[in-house]
Parts: structure tokens; C-alpha cells; sequence
């Protein structure tokens, strides 16, 4: 079978959801819904013995072939992992949901619609082989994430949050898609495969520090890093099922995704280690920092989740080293971001399933208003004490394991001697340590404030008491999982994680049982990472036990300089900022409009003119001065100057038809007897018509144009006036070929039967142009007809469609 | 001849276009009258003013007028006449809707910004 | 527009045949002289101005009962005719044919689709420029 | 069968249509009906059109079967002819709408017939290969725009009619001096001709500041830097039918004119000709933005969309690379009909709510969701987002910028689209979500559903233009060849 179709299962299936949702009343849609998931973790299951070979599977569908754009499906240890990820974790969010999203209050025709979209899209974003369509359901995951954040779009916060995240992921989404653009000129391709393929030589391309920099945007956008993360707090607007499934285990690791695959491309490049590593360095401990500042739970998870995105980054980053050392600490650090991605995505997961439950249930996220909630929710109090610990790094839970690598990977950093690593290197293992005590402090506050102390049941607006058991079920199996991995690492390490890593450095091993990595809880007192831990906990406690002393130094941070701010000025800038800069040159008056172009256009003529050596004027092709032609130049300037200064409307129509009856006899001068004759009939036919239109018009006033006015327009006019004079002599002056004319005057008599060119050139040689000059005349007079008789009245200001 | 025709042009372009940057709409469609006039007159004048005679096929008469230029004066001034007719009762209707005839109160307002 | 000088309408009429005999002459002569359809069509025009001046719309609109709008149509048929003859020969569009005949009454006469044409173009300058006098006169 | 005017249908069918119309002009209905009866025909024309070029190659006709630069040539290579046809698919659906949209007075006051008119002028400029013809047909598109920006007599829309014409006559003026200047020159009006003469005479400086004059005419009708000031208010004024074929079809006229001259004549000083134009089209993109983001009007923010447009296929065309030229063919007919229907769309939002003020909307989603989601589609479309109809072309255009190491106008591109994104996406943030700001008012909810199929076909058409790049590709592929070697165009033309 082609499995790369199965990518469309569930946006195919989504177009039935509707369907069922209005037709079958009694049941919750997301039973219907929770097949798809189900079905296909089962499916791609299947896929294990192979990758764990360090095997693949390629599906293909052609989109574009004569680009080279195409929908493949490949599947690696890397793509399986994360395909695994999605419709394991998409079961139980669907499960979940079903108890938490209400039958009877909710659109679940929109919000299982949506869901299945993005589970298409993520399951794109990781199996595509090709860059164009990979970026194709990146973008899809920023559409559908959009469309859920903004769920109930009555909420003025959603919509504030919605468009927030889609602005910043659709800008990370360009940026990389200009670096694909860039690849695939480097690379002539837009296959994955095929460019990791060319890896070394693309190192050497000038612009592969580009692409490396505009597809760090793409990742750091959707994986919410330094300092683009703040999109994340304020996605939790989306209900919370989406904010367990979207924002914490799976479309915000698509960044982490991208970072992985293209390793092999970028990874041995400086500027990638000391991005990847020190943004996601830095995000890690800007996320755990702030984490502590929230009061409210989602939000809390919300930092958390951007801390820890920042750990798996920053780990990836150490990982990429391995390419310049072989000392296997390095390729450590890939395996251990393997590893807490999945650890990450169990834990994560459940917290926000609890957050949604504590909200459920007792009508409040804010952590003041909370506490003292174990003795009415103990299974919940359990779940979520599971997930804290081992997001706080503590045994027995996977949390523990993969934390413990991070922070030996960080201190081998310091034995890392390139690109300047032994100067700053001794910094990320003293960030990565920071980070992890405040990681501690921030798990303890979320689940110790909400849970234990004092019962402030009156304060809440519901009674609290347990979830229902099927909201409950979705996270005591990722609890369960927390525990399990705990005491089987290895058993993940060969099935999931090796594959995964060997993907990421495919030329490292040989195959995913070569990497020589084996995950032991106890590395003996010697470990490093031990004496880490213990110093964590040690200083994590009192940090805890200290919040309220220290919580209000927060508060010492200005809002004017945080990054919302940055974001919010620059989303007014857009709006207030924007309006007021279009209004400096919007003047609404025809005159500025008309000035700018004239302005420019003179000026950038008579410039080129210079500039390009086009000025020539040649005397000798021009004809003889005659006495008439003069004389008759002498009367148009007059009474072009009538037609400026008159002071009366007659007088200066009059004067129009004067210098109209001068051309003529220009015409006449310089053997054009059509045209005078034309000239003069047509002369006279729009004085007249001049005089009809403008009889009731007032006299002529110059309505207070003021001095400078007059003298703006004056330079600008003669500008113009300047320029055309130029041109025209310097076109004349390089007459370089002879006009086709002179067929004309050959065939005239004997092809066209006729003696008067100029008429024969108009009826028959270009009687085209005639056609459609009648044509002119023709819808000319129909328009002056439908502007007399019809006159629609509507009053102002109502607009359209009357 | 063409230097001066040249200047003859610049100068109806230079009066044509400061017509048109007044502020009385009567003003301004003088303006678009003048500049019909250059715009012919320099057809005319890019053909070269040289020949002899009027491009009418007569025994014994070799050196023509250029008559293609003067085909395409034809077709432009029926056509800037056709123009003017709509733009001049435009204009007489647009008079008798606002009230005014200074272009400086027509500005289009931004609605809704 | 409502006169009634008499002697003026008298000599309008007269000075209406002498123009129109004049742009019908004008446009005859067009493929051969200066003339043609244009301006054969707008002496015309000028002649029936001429007539607006000296009598009211109404007397005119009986005088010369035509819907202007509609002769414009024609006249655009029968120039667009003209050039699309050329097609059911498929030989280019525009493609003109003409030939000498000897005709009873006006003995040799070269007969070219190319007058078919222009009297498409007479048409429609009279149509559409009287179309636009007439809107504008009777707009009050 | 060989037809050797095949080429003229579109051209001549909506013309002759026009002229018959002018015999009905009380019945409304006889109107509707030839209209549509004609713009079939000539759609029908036009694809025979298209397959013609496709298996035969560029089709040319001299008329009056005089020999090549002495009459008028009118030339369809693939570029002119899908243009031609997108126009008419265009047309054809916005009259359509007008039928429950535009009111019975102006139909009886030749509405179709100025369509009609104004379509034979733009498939006229589009296939013409004469440079006086191209200003004659302008001049015909543009009166028949007159007629239709001032029909009804508005207060609004005489009061911008007047500022619409003023600007196209002094357009005109330069134009045919222009084009007077290059006959001065080279001496001959047939654009194979002159492209042919320019070569022999190598471009000298003259031709290129007289290139610089063609980018002037023609930008003030394709609304670029700093020449488009004028377009956003007049646009504006007219009703939405009118608007829609304003936005989609006139300023591409322009884009098309400067894209033909800038590939066939002035080839000879790209460094200097297409930087210029390089330049110009990255402000107009970025002063497209700004107004894009400046107002709460959906008109107006559709309206800027037109000209961050613009500056992107005129981008695209600077590269004079094949990825750009492509890119540009695809990314204007994409445009073309996104912005027919957009414009259909925020028409119908209009006729909803009965403002096109955004911050006096909110809430229709509930109410008309078929209408949200169809105008999302358009938004992302028009914003690019794969595999919609934006997508292919803005890739090229990128692609080809790169390729002329161009990066810094590459990221604007890109970036662009996050404005073009922000500013849609406004709109259905503001329309369709949110509450009902106030009662909307009464509607005839048959009425609705007729404007929202033409909506909704054309839609759909952009969609399948973007989905099936595929079958499109060896069209587009064959437009930007001839516009990446003038010789294919000049041996078509000048043949014998």
C-alpha cells in the first residue's frame, strides 16, 4: 500500500465529521474521531522491527513532478518516532477531549475538523521527504493551530492569542521556506534525502550560512525559543486538550524535528553548534526563570514547556559537536534529546490534561485561588505529582534519566575545544544548572501550590471534587508510561530512541545498535550529573520554600521592555503606526498625487538623460526655420499664455480653441492637410462643447492657492516641460534607422489602390487602430449619455449592493 | 524647425501641466487640453518636419511628408476628443453634485481606517 | 435652446444642405485626397450643431428621427463587418478586396471595401458626437 | 482546422457583442443573457486559443495581409493568451454577480455593454504586437472604465471618477509621446520590429531612458512606486463588480505592458533597465504594506493587496532569469483571480453587514459560514500558503531572486506575505469572529446565495490552479520562454 496516503486519513475523515456531528445526536463525535489516531499508531507500529534496523520506508505521490515537488512519506527512525509520538499522544488527547469538550455546548463539528487537520499536517511535517511540501503542512499546522487557539472566537483573548501564533510560526515559516528555496539551488533538489546526501559540498556554497540562519528561524519560531517563544503563553487560550497536544507534545517539537533532520547538513557548521545550542540554552533558562512569575496553570506549563523545548534544542546542538570530536560524550547529547523529547511528551502531556481537569472541576487556573485540592482529587493530585517529579528531574521517573544526561552532556562541553568553546564553554554548564534548579522550583509550585496547603474551597466558583473517570483515564496512561520508561530506558533506547539518533547522524554509524549508549539510573559517585542533581534539589527546595519572599522581584521588570510589549507596539505600529504613516503622504488631494509622479518622473528623466550619455543634439537633421512656422509659434505661445493667465472663463476657452486653431496650422505648414482639416472641425466642435459644459460652472478662482503653491507647481510643471523638450530632441537628434514609412508611400497606388496615404494608412495598412478608435468615440458617447440620465441615488454613507 | 517645435512642446507641456496642479477644475481641464495639443504636435514634430509635400500621391512628387505620424495624430486627436467629451461632462456633472469646482475639496476621505 | 428667429432658421437649413453636401463630397474623396470618414462625419456633426443652434432639440429629434445610439451601433457593425469579412475567406482579418466595375449611370468606378469601412467610421462620428451634443443640450 | 484569425475572437466577440447590446439597451434581460452568451463564446475562443499555441506555437496575423512591420500585428504567444483567457473567466463570473448586485438602472444604461468594451481592450492590449495599437486599446479599456467608475452618477464616485480620468489622460499623453520618442528612433511601430532594430542598434542611452518612460506610462496604470497614489480612493468608488474587475484586470494590464516591453525590447542594459525596475517594485511592495495595515476598510485593504501584487510579479520579471519570469507569469494569473475573488467575496460581506467599516462587524461566522470559509480559502491564497493558487509563483519569483543573488528583495518577498497574511486574515478575524456588533440588516437570503456562486466558482478555480500545477506547467513553462528569449517571439513574428 501506498502509506504516504495515510497522511490524508485524517483530514479525508475530517470531511465527514460534520456529517456525523449533526446527524448522530447521542453520541460524542470524538469516539467516531478517536478511530483515525488509534488505527494509524497501530499501523505505523508496525514500522519498528524495520527502522530498528536503522532500515526506511519510502511512499511516494507526485504533486509536481516537473518541479520536483512531491507528497513522500519517509519513514526513519527519526519520522517514526515522531509520527509515533502523534497519533499515540492524538489517541489519548481524542479520548480525553471526549469527556472534556460538552456535547451539548460545544462545536464539536469545528474542533474535531480542525484537529484532524493538524493531525495531517504534523504527520506531513515529519514524514516528508520533500522540503516544498514539508513546508506545505508546516504551514498547515500554523492554520489549524490558529483555527483551535481561536476556538471560541467570541473571547477576545483567543482571537488576540490565535493571531499571535500564526503571525510569529507563519514568519519562522517563510524565513524557512527561504531556506529550502536556497537549498534546493545549492543542492538541485528538494529532497531531504538527496541534499544530506550532498552535504559536503554544500558547506562550501556562499550561501549556506543563510539558509542555515533563515531555517533556524523556522525551528525556533514553532519550537517557541529565545526570544520567539511568546506566542506559546498566550496559545492557551485554546481549549485544553489542544494545549496538551498541540503546544507541549507535538506541533511545538516540530521545530526540535526540523533542527534533527537537518543536522547532517548544517550540524557541522560553528555557527549552527553555537545557535542551536546557546538559543536553546538561553530559552531554557528564560522559560523556567518566568515559569515561577505565573499564577496562572496553563501558563505555568506554557513557560515550562518553552524551557524544556529549550533543553531538547540545546541538546541537539552539543549533539551536532559530535562531528568534530569522537569522544562518545557528545553523541550522548543527541541520544539524551531523543530521549527527554519522549519523556517530555508523556509528562507534559498529562500536566495539561490535569490543568484541564483542575479548570473543569473547580472553575479556576489560578494558582492563588488554589490549594489544598489532594484530598478531593487524589488520583489527579498522583497523576500530576508524577509528571512533576519527573519533569523536576527526580527518580524513579524518565524524567529523571534523560535530565541527568543533559547535564552530563553540558558539562562535557567544556572539553570541547573548537570554535571557542574553551573560553565560553564553561558557561552552559553553569546556565544548564541554573535552569534545572529553578525547573525544580517551578514543578514543586504547580503541583504543591494547587494541590497541598490550605483548602480555599469558598473561593473557587465550583464545588470541587474528582474528574470523571474518563477524563482521568488519558492521564494516568502517561503517568503510567512515566514510570515505566523509568525502569526500562533500554528497552526505549533500541526500539525508539537509536533509530532516532542514528537518523539525525546517519554517518556516524553504521547501524542504530552501533551506537554505544546504555541508560543506567546509577552511574556511581563519581557521576557528575549526580552531584548536579542533588545540588538541584538542595537549591530548588529553598528556592520554593522562599517564592514568596522573592516572587515580587518580578515585578522589578518594566512591562514597557518585556517581549509582549515588543510584540503588542509592533502589532499597534501596524495598525495606528501604519495609518499615520500612510496619512503623511495619503493627502486625499489629487494635486500631491499628481506632483509625486510628475516630480518624479521629470527628475529621474533629466537625470538619466545625463547619466547615460543620452543628450544629444544634432542641428543638421533638423529641417529649415520657415517664417510661417515661426510666426505661427509666436501666436500659439500667446495664446497658450491666454489660456494660463485668463481671468474669465469664456476668455480662456476661447484661447484653448485659439491654440487649437494654431496646431492646425501647424499641421497645415508641415503638409499635413488631413490633420488641419480634422484639427479644425474638431477645433470647433469642442469649443463648443466646452461653452455647453461649463456654463453654469463659477468664474474662474484660484480658491487661496497660495504663493509657494503657485511656485511648487511652477518648478515641477517646468520640469516637466524640460524634460520633454530633451527627449525630444535627443530622439530626434538619433534618428538611427529610417522609418518603415517609406513602404507606404511604394505600394499605395499599386497594393492598396489608393492616392491619400494618411487615409489609406488609416483604413486599410492600420485600419485596426481606426476600428478601435471609432470604438473609443462610440463608448464615448454612451458614457456621456449614462452620466446624464442615470443618476442612482442612495444616501451616504450606506455602501454596497442597494 | 524641430528646436523650435521642441520648445513649443515644453512649453505647452510646462503650461498644460501647472493647468493641471491648480486647484480649479476648469483649470485643470484646459490643462488636459494642452497637453493633446503637445502630445500631437510632437508625433508630428518626431517625424521630421521635412517634407516637401502633403503625402497625397500626385504625378512628379517624390518627397513626402513622413504619413505615418500623421495617421497616428488622426487616430489620437479623435480619440482625446472622444476623452474630453466624457471628462468634460464628468466634470459638469461632478459641478452640479459637490458644488464646487476647487479640486482641493474633492479629497477623497480614508473611510473607516 | 428655443428660438424662433426665422431668418436665422432660414439660413440654417440652407447652410445645413451646403455643409452636409460638403462632408459628403469630403468623405468620398477621403481615399484619394484629404477627407474621409472622419471628417466627413464631424462636418456633418457641424452641420446638425448648426441646426441645434437654430431650432430646439424637439425639432431637431423630428427633423432627423434617428436614434443616434443605435446608428453609433451601426456604424461600428459595419465597420467591424468590413474587417471581419476578411474571415469566412480565412485570410487575415482586415484584409480589403476591391475592383473596377463599369457601372451604368457613373460609368468606371473603383469600388473598395475600404469606403465600406470608412462609411462605418462616418456613422459612428455623427452617432456618437451627436449622442454627446444631444446630452448634454437637453440636460438641464 | 487552421484558422488564421483565431486570435482575434476574444477580442472581436465581446466587441461585437458590445455593439448588439447597444440595440437592447431597455431589456435587461436580453442583456444579461448576450453578455453571457458572448463572453462563453469568447471564453470558448480563447481555449481553442491556448491549445492552438500549445501544439502550433505562437500564433501572429498581420492584418490587412500586409507583409509583418507595416500593418498591424496582433501576436498570441502562451503569456497573452492565458491572460486573455483568465480576463474572460474573470468577467464572466463578475457578471454574473452583478445580475443580483449591480440594480437594474445601470444595467439599462449600458453596464454589459461597457464591459464588454472595456474586455476588448484588455484582450486587445494583451495580444496586440504593436505599440501604437497597445495605446489605442488602452484607450479604449480606459474610456470603457470611465463609463463604468462614474455609471450612477454617485456622489462618491463622480468625486473620484474625475481624479481616475484626470490621471489616465496625462498616462495617455505620455504615452503616446513615448511612444513617438522610440519611433523617432527605430522607426517602426511593430514590437518584433523594434526589438529586432533595438538589438542593431544596441540599446543605445536614449532607448533606455526611453525604457524608463515606458516603466513611467505603464506604472501609472499598474499602480507601482511612486506612481499608484492615486489608485486605493478611486478604486474604491465605484460598486463592487466594478471594483472586482478594476482590481483584477486593469493594473495587470499594466504589469503585463511593462513585462512585454521589458522582455522584448530593452534586453540590451539589464543592469541598468531591470535594477530600476528592481528597485521600484520592492517599494511599491513595501508601500503596498503599509496601506494594507493602514485601514479598517475592507475595501481599501484588498485594494493595497493589489499593489503588493504588482510589485511582486514586477519583481519576479526584474530577475529576467527563467525561475522569475515563470514565477511571474504564474504569480499574475494567480493574482488575477484571487483578487476577482476576493473582491466578490468582501462585496458579499459588504451586502451582509451593510458596511465595509471592519470595527462594525464581527460575529458572521455563525451566521454564514459557508461565506467565512470560502473567504478564508481566497485569504490564503493569496497570502501563498501551499498548495493554494500563490504558492508555486511566489516560490519561483524567490527562487529566481536568489538565483541573480538578489537577497535581500528575496526576504521582502517573503516577508510580504506575512503582511499580505496579516492583513486578510484581519478581516476574518474581525468579520467572522468576535459578536454581532449590531443587528446586521435584512437580507434576501436568495440573493445571497446567487453572489456567493460566482464567489465560490472562482474560488474554486484558484484553488485548481494551484492544485494542479502540474497540468498548468508545460503553459507556464512555454510563457516564460518566449519571455526569456525575444528571438522565439521575433521569428513568429517577422516570419517571411
Amino acid at each position: 500500500m501506498e502509506f504516504v496516503l495515510l497522511i490524508f486519513l485524517p483530514v479525508i475523515f475530517a470531511v465527514l465529521v460534520p456529517f456525523v456531528y449533526k446527524k448522530i445526536k447521542g453520541i460524542h463525535t470524538g469516539w467516531f474521531v478517536l478511530v483515525v489516531p488509534l488505527v494509524l499508531f497501530g499501523y505505523y507500529a508496525s514500522f519498528l522491527p524495520l527502522v530498528m534496523d536503522g532500515g526506511h520506508a519510502i511512499s511516494e505521490m507526485k504533486w509536481i513532478p516537473s518541479l520536483g515537488i512531491a507528497f513522500t512519506s519517509y519513514i526513519d527512525g527519526l519520522s517514526l518516532l515522531f509520527t509515533l509520538l502523534i497519533t499515540g499522544i492524538g489517541s489519548l488527547v481524542v479520548l480525553y477531549s471526549v469527556f472534556y469538550m460538552d456535547r451539548e455546548k460545544e462545536d464539536l463539528g469545528s474542533f474535531y475538523v480542525y484537529l484532524l487537520m493538524f493531525m495531517t499536517a504534523m504527520l506531513g511535517v515529519v514524514q516528508s521527504d520533500n522540503t516544498m511540501t514539508l513546508y506545505l503542512f508546516w504551514e498547515l499546522t500554523s492554520i489549524s493551530s490558529f483555527l483551535l487557539i481561536g476556538f471560541w472566537y467570541t473571547k477576545d483573548k483567543s482571537r488576540f492569542g490565535a493571531l499571535k501564533s500564526m503571525m510569529i510560526t507563519v514568519f519562522g515559516g517563510l524565513m524557512m521556506l527561504g531556506a529550502f528555496i536556497l537549498l534546493s539551488i545549492m543542492g538541485e533538489t528538494f529532497s531531504v534525502r538527496e541534499l544530506i546526501a550532498e552535504a559536503p559540498e554544500l558547506v562550501s556554497h556562499p550561501y549556506f550560512t543563510l539558509a542555515l540562519v533563515l531555517l533556524l528561524l523556522g525551528a525556533f519560531t514553532k519550537s517557541a525559543q529565545f526570544p520567539f517563544y511568546i506566542w506559546l503563553p498566550d496559545a492557551m487560550e485554546a481549549p485544553t486538550p489542544v494545549s496538551a497536544y498541540l503546544h507541549s507534545a507535538t506541533m511545538v517539537k516540530a521545530g526540535i524535528y526540523l533542527v534533527a533532520r537537518f543536522t547532517p547538513i548544517f550540524g557541522s557548521a560553528s555557527t549552527w553548534i553555537w545557535l542551536v545550542t546557546g538559543i536553546g540554552l538561553l530559552t531554557l533558562f528564560w522559560g523556567s526563570f518566568f515559569a515561577v512569575k505565573q499564577t496562572d496553570l496553563k501558563a505555568i506549563l506554557a513557560f515550562s514547556t518553552v524551557s524544556q523545548l529549550g533543553l531538547i534544542m540545546s541538546l541537539l546542538g552539543a549533539g551536532a559537536i559530535s562531528y568534530h570530536a569522537t569522544a562518545a560524550v557528545f553523541g550522548f547529547a543527541t541520544y539524551a534529546a531523543i530521549f527527554h523529547l519522549i519523556n517530555h511528551a508523556a509528562f507534559k502531556g498529562g500536566l495539561f490534561m490535569i490543568a484541564g481537569i483542575i479548570d473543569h472541576e473547580t472553575g479556576t487556573r489560578d494558582i492563588r485561588k488554589l490549594g489544598g485540592l489532594m484530598s478531593v482529587m487524589p488520583i489527579s493530585f498522583t497523576v500530576a505529582a508524577i509528571g512533576s517529579l519527573s519533569m523536576a528531574g527526580l527518580p524513579p521517573f524518565s524524567g529523571f534519566l534523560s535530565k541527568e544526561m543533559f547535564l552530563e552532556s553540558m558539562v562535557a562541553l567544556r572539553h570541547f575545544e573548537l570554535f571557542n568553546f574553551d573560553t565560553w564553554g564553561i558557561l552552559f554548564p553553569i546556565v544548564a544548572w541554573i535552569a534545572s534548579v529553578f525547573t525544580f522550583t517551578y514543578s514543586m509550585y504547580f503541583v504543591l501550590k494547587t494541590f497541598m496547603g490550605q483548602k480555599k474551597f469558598d473561593q473557587l466558583p465550583t464545588q470541587p471534587h474528582e474528574a470523571p473517570i474518563g477524563m482521568l483515564i488519558s492521564p494516568m496512561i502517561l503517568a503510567t508510561i512515566v514510570i515505566l520508561v523509568f525502569f526500562i530506558p533500554n528497552v526505549i533506547g533500541k526500539w525508539m530512541i537509536k533509530p532516532a539518533v542514528m537518523a539525525i547522524q546517519p554517518t556516524l554509524y553504521a547501524n542504530p545498535s552501533a551506537i554505544d549508549i546504555h541508560v543506567k539510573a546509577w552511574h556511581g559517585f563519581g557521576a557528575a550529573g549526580l552531584w548536579l542533581t542533588i545540588g538541584v534539589v538542595a537549591f530548588g527546595t529553598l528556592l520554593y520554600l522562599t517564592i514568596p519572599k522573592w516572587q515580587p522581584l518580578y515585578r522589578m521588570q518594566p512591562d514597557s521592555l518585556s517581549l509582549n510589549n515588543g510584540y503588542d507596539a509592533m502589532m499597534r505600529g501596524s495598525e495606528k503606526g501604519m495609518n499615520r504613516v500612510s496619512r503623511l503622504y495619503m493627502t486625499g488631494k489629487i494635486r500631491t498625487y499628481l506632483l509625486y509622479m510628475f516630480a518624479f518622473m521629470s527628475v529621474t528623466i533629466i537625470a538619466l538623460l545625463f547619466l547615460k550619455d543620452a543628450f544629444v543634439l544634432d542641428m543638421n537633421s533638423f529641417a529649415a526655420i520657415t517664417l510661417y512656422g515661426s510666426l505661427n509659434a509666436i501666436v500659439l505661445i500667446l495664446s497658450v499664455g491666454f489660456v494660463v493667465f485668463a481671468k474669465s472663463r469664456l476668455a480662456a476657452i476661447i484661447a484653448l480653441g485659439g491654440v487649437g486653431y494654431s496646431v492646425a496650422l501647424f499641421f497645415v505648414i508641415f503638409k499635413a492637410p488631413d490633420l488641419a482639416l480634422t484639427q479644425l472641425v474638431i477645433e470647433t466642435v469642442s469649443v463648443a462643447l466646452f461653452l455647453l459644459a461649463f456654463k453654469h460652472l463659477p468664474a474662474l478662482s484660484t480658491h487661496g492657492e497660495t504663493k509657494r503653491n503657485k511656485m511648487v507647481n511652477l518648478i515641477v510643471s517646468l520640469s516637466v516641460g524640460v524634460m520633454v523638450t530633451l527627449v525630444a530632441l535627443s530622439s530626434h537628434s538619433q534618428k538611427m534607422i529610417p522609418s518603415i514609412s517609406q513602404y507606404y508611400k511604394d505600394t499605395v497606388k499599386t497594393e492598396a489602390a489608393g492616392g491619400n496615404i494618411v487615409n489609406v494608412i488609416l483604413v486599410d495598412y492600420r485600419g485596426f487602430d481606426t476600428l478601435f478608435e471609432i470604438a473609443v468615440l462610440a463608448i464615448a458617447g454612451i458614457a456621456v449619455l449614462g452620466m446624464i440620465r442615470l443618476r442612482v441615488s442612495r444616501k451616504e454613507p450606506t455602501d454596497e449592493n442597494e | 524647425m524641430e528646436l523650435i517645435l521642441s520648445i513649443l512642446i515644453g512649453i505647452l507641456f510646462t503650461a498644460a501641466v501647472y493647468l493641471i496642479l491648480s486647484r480649479s477644475l476648469l483649470k485643470v481641464i484646459l490643462g488636459t487640453g494642452l497637453l493633446s495639443h503637445g502630445a500631437h504636435l510632437l508625433i508630428l514634430t518626431m517625424g521630421g518636419l521635412g517634407g516637401t509635400a502633403p503625402p497625397v500621391l500626385i504625378d512628379g512628387v517624390t518627397d513626402f511628408a513622413d504619413p505615418l505620424p500623421q495617421a497616428l495624430i488622426l487616430t489620437a486627436i479623435v480619440i482625446s476628443f472622444g476623452v474630453t467629451a466624457v471628462m468634460l461632462v464628468m466634470a459638469y456633472r461632478m459641478y452640479a453634485v459637490h458644488q464646487t469646482d476647487n479640486m482641493n475639496e474633492l479629497r477623497g476621505n480614508d473611510e473607516h481606517d | 435652446m428655443k428660438t424662433n428667429d426665422v431668418i436665422l432658421q432660414t439660413t440654417a437649413k440652407v447652410v445645413f444642405f451646403i455643409i452636409f453636401l460638403f462632408s459628403i463630397h469630403i468623405f468620398f474623396a477621403g481615399h484619394y485626397a484629404p477627407g474621409g470618414g472622419f471628417v466627413g462625419g464631424l462636418l456633418t456633426t457641424g452641420a446638425i450643431v448648426l441646426l441645434l443652434l437654430a431650432f430646439d432639440l424637439r425639432t431637431i429629434q423630428q427633423i432627423l428621427p434617428f436614434n443616434f445610439t443605435v446608428m453609433t451601433a451601426i456604424g461600428l457593425l459595419l465597420a467591424l463587418g468590413t474587417a471581419a469579412g476578411s474571415i469566412f475567406f480565412n485570410v487575415p482579418f482586415f484584409t480589403h478586396a476591391f475592383s473596377d466595375f463599369d457601372l451604368p449611370l457613373f460609368g468606371h468606378t473603383s469600388l473598395h471595401t475600404a469606403m465600406l469601412f470608412d462609411s462605418g467610421v462616418y456613422l459612428v462620428v455623427v452617432g456618437s458626437a451627436i449622442t454627446i451634443i444631444q446630452s448634454i443640450g437637453g440636460d438641464d | 482546422m487552421n484558422m488564421i484569425n483565431l486570435l482575434l475572437f476574444p477580442i472581436i466577440i465581446p466587441f461585437f457583442f458590445a455593439m448588439i447590446l447597444l440595440f437592447f439597451k431597455e431589456q435587461v434581460v436580453v442583456q444579461r443573457v448576450l453578455t453571457l452568451i458572448g463572453l462563453a463564446l469568447s471564453l470558448v475562443a480563447s481555449f481553442w486559443l491556448i491549445a492552438t499555441v500549445k501544439t502550433e506555437g505562437i500564433q501572429s496575423v498581420t492584418l490587412g495581409s500586409w507583409p509583418a512591420p507595416f500593418g498591424i500585428t496582433m501576436v498570441s504567444d502562451m503569456f497573452s493568451a492565458m491572460l486573455v483567457t483568465t480576463t474572460i473567466i474573470i468577467t464572466f463570473f463578475v457578471v454574473v454577480y452583478s445580475f443580483s448586485s449591480i440594480g437594474v438602472e445601470r444595467e439599462r444604461f449600458f453596464y454589459y455593454p461597457a464591459i464588454l468594451f472595456m474586455i476588448t481592450g484588455i484582450n486587445g492590449a494583451f495580444t496586440t504586437g504593436d505599440i501604437f495599437n497597445m495605446f489605442v486599446f488602452f484607450e479604449v479599456l480606459l474610456i470603457a472604465s470611465y463609463l463604468l467608475i462614474v455609471l450612477g452618477g454617485e456622489k462618491r464616485q463622480l468625486r473620484e471618477s474625475i481624479k481616475y480620468i484626470l490621471v489616465n489622460v496625462i498616462s495617455s499623453a505620455i504615452f503616446v509621446i513615448t511612444v513617438a520618442y522610440l519611433y523617432s528612433i527605430v522607426g517602426t511601430l511593430n514590437m518584433a520590429d523594434i526589438s529586432v532594430k533595438i538589438a542593431e542598434i544596441n540599446q543605445p542611452g536614449i532607448v533606455s531612458v526611453i525604457a524608463i518612460l515606458f516603466l513611467i506610462v505603464f506604472g501609472i496604470k499598474g499602480a507601482i512606486f511612486p506612481l499608484y497614489f492615486w489608485l486605493p480612493n478611486s478604486y474604491a468608488a465605484p460598486p463592487i463588480p466594478v471594483l472586482a474587475l478594476f482590481g483584477a484586470l486593469l493594473t495587470k494590464v499594466g504589469v503585463y505592458a511593462i513585462t512585454r516591453t521589458y522582455t522584448l525590447f530593452f534586453v540590451h542594459d539589464i543592469g541598468f533597465t531591470h535594477q530600476f525596475l528592481m528597485i521600484l517594485s520592492l517599494l511599491t511592495i513595501i508601500a503596498g504594506c503599509i496601506g494594507a495595515l493602514a485601514y479598517f476598510d475592507v475595501k481599501q485593504i484588498i485594494i493595497y493587496n493589489i499593489i503588493i501584487a504588482v510589485g511582486v510579479i514586477l519583481f519576479g520579471v526584474a530577475q529576467m532569469n527563467t525561475s522569475g519570469l515563470e514565477g511571474a507569469v504564474y504569480y499574475l494569473i494567480h493574482d488575477m483571480l484571487i483578487k476577482g475573488a476576493l473582491f466578490v467575496l468582501i462585496g458579499i460581506i459588504i451586502y451582509v453587514t451593510g458596511t465595509s467599516n471592519l470595527r462594525q462587524m464581527g460575529g458572521l461566522i455563525k451566521t454564514h459560514g459557508t461565506l467565512g470559509w470560502t473567504y478564508l480559502i481566497a485569504a490564503f491564497g493569496l497570502a501563498g500558503i501551499p498548495p493554494l493558487s500563490g504558492f508555486i509563483g511566489k516560490v519561483l519569483i524567490t527562487k529566481g531572486a536568489f538565483e541573480a543573488d538578489h537577497v535581500i528583495g528575496s526576504i521582502i518577498i517573503l516577508a510580504s506575505s506575512l503582511v499580505v497574511l496579516l492583513s486578510v486574515i484581519r478581516i476574518f478575524i474581525y468579520a467572522f469572529w468576535g459578536t454581532q456588533k449590531n443587528d446586521l440588516p435584512v437580507r434576501d437570503s436568495r440573493t445571497y446565495r446567487q453572489l456567493m456562486f460566482p464567489a465560490v466558482m472562482l474560488v474554486l478555480i484558484s484553488v485548481a490552479y494551484g492544485v494542479g500545477t502540474e497540468w498548468l506547467m508545460p503553459y507556464m513553462t512555454d510563457a516564460a520562454n518566449v519571455l526569456a528569449d525575444p528571438s522565439i517571439y521575433i521569428n513568429a513574428v517577422l516570419k517571411e
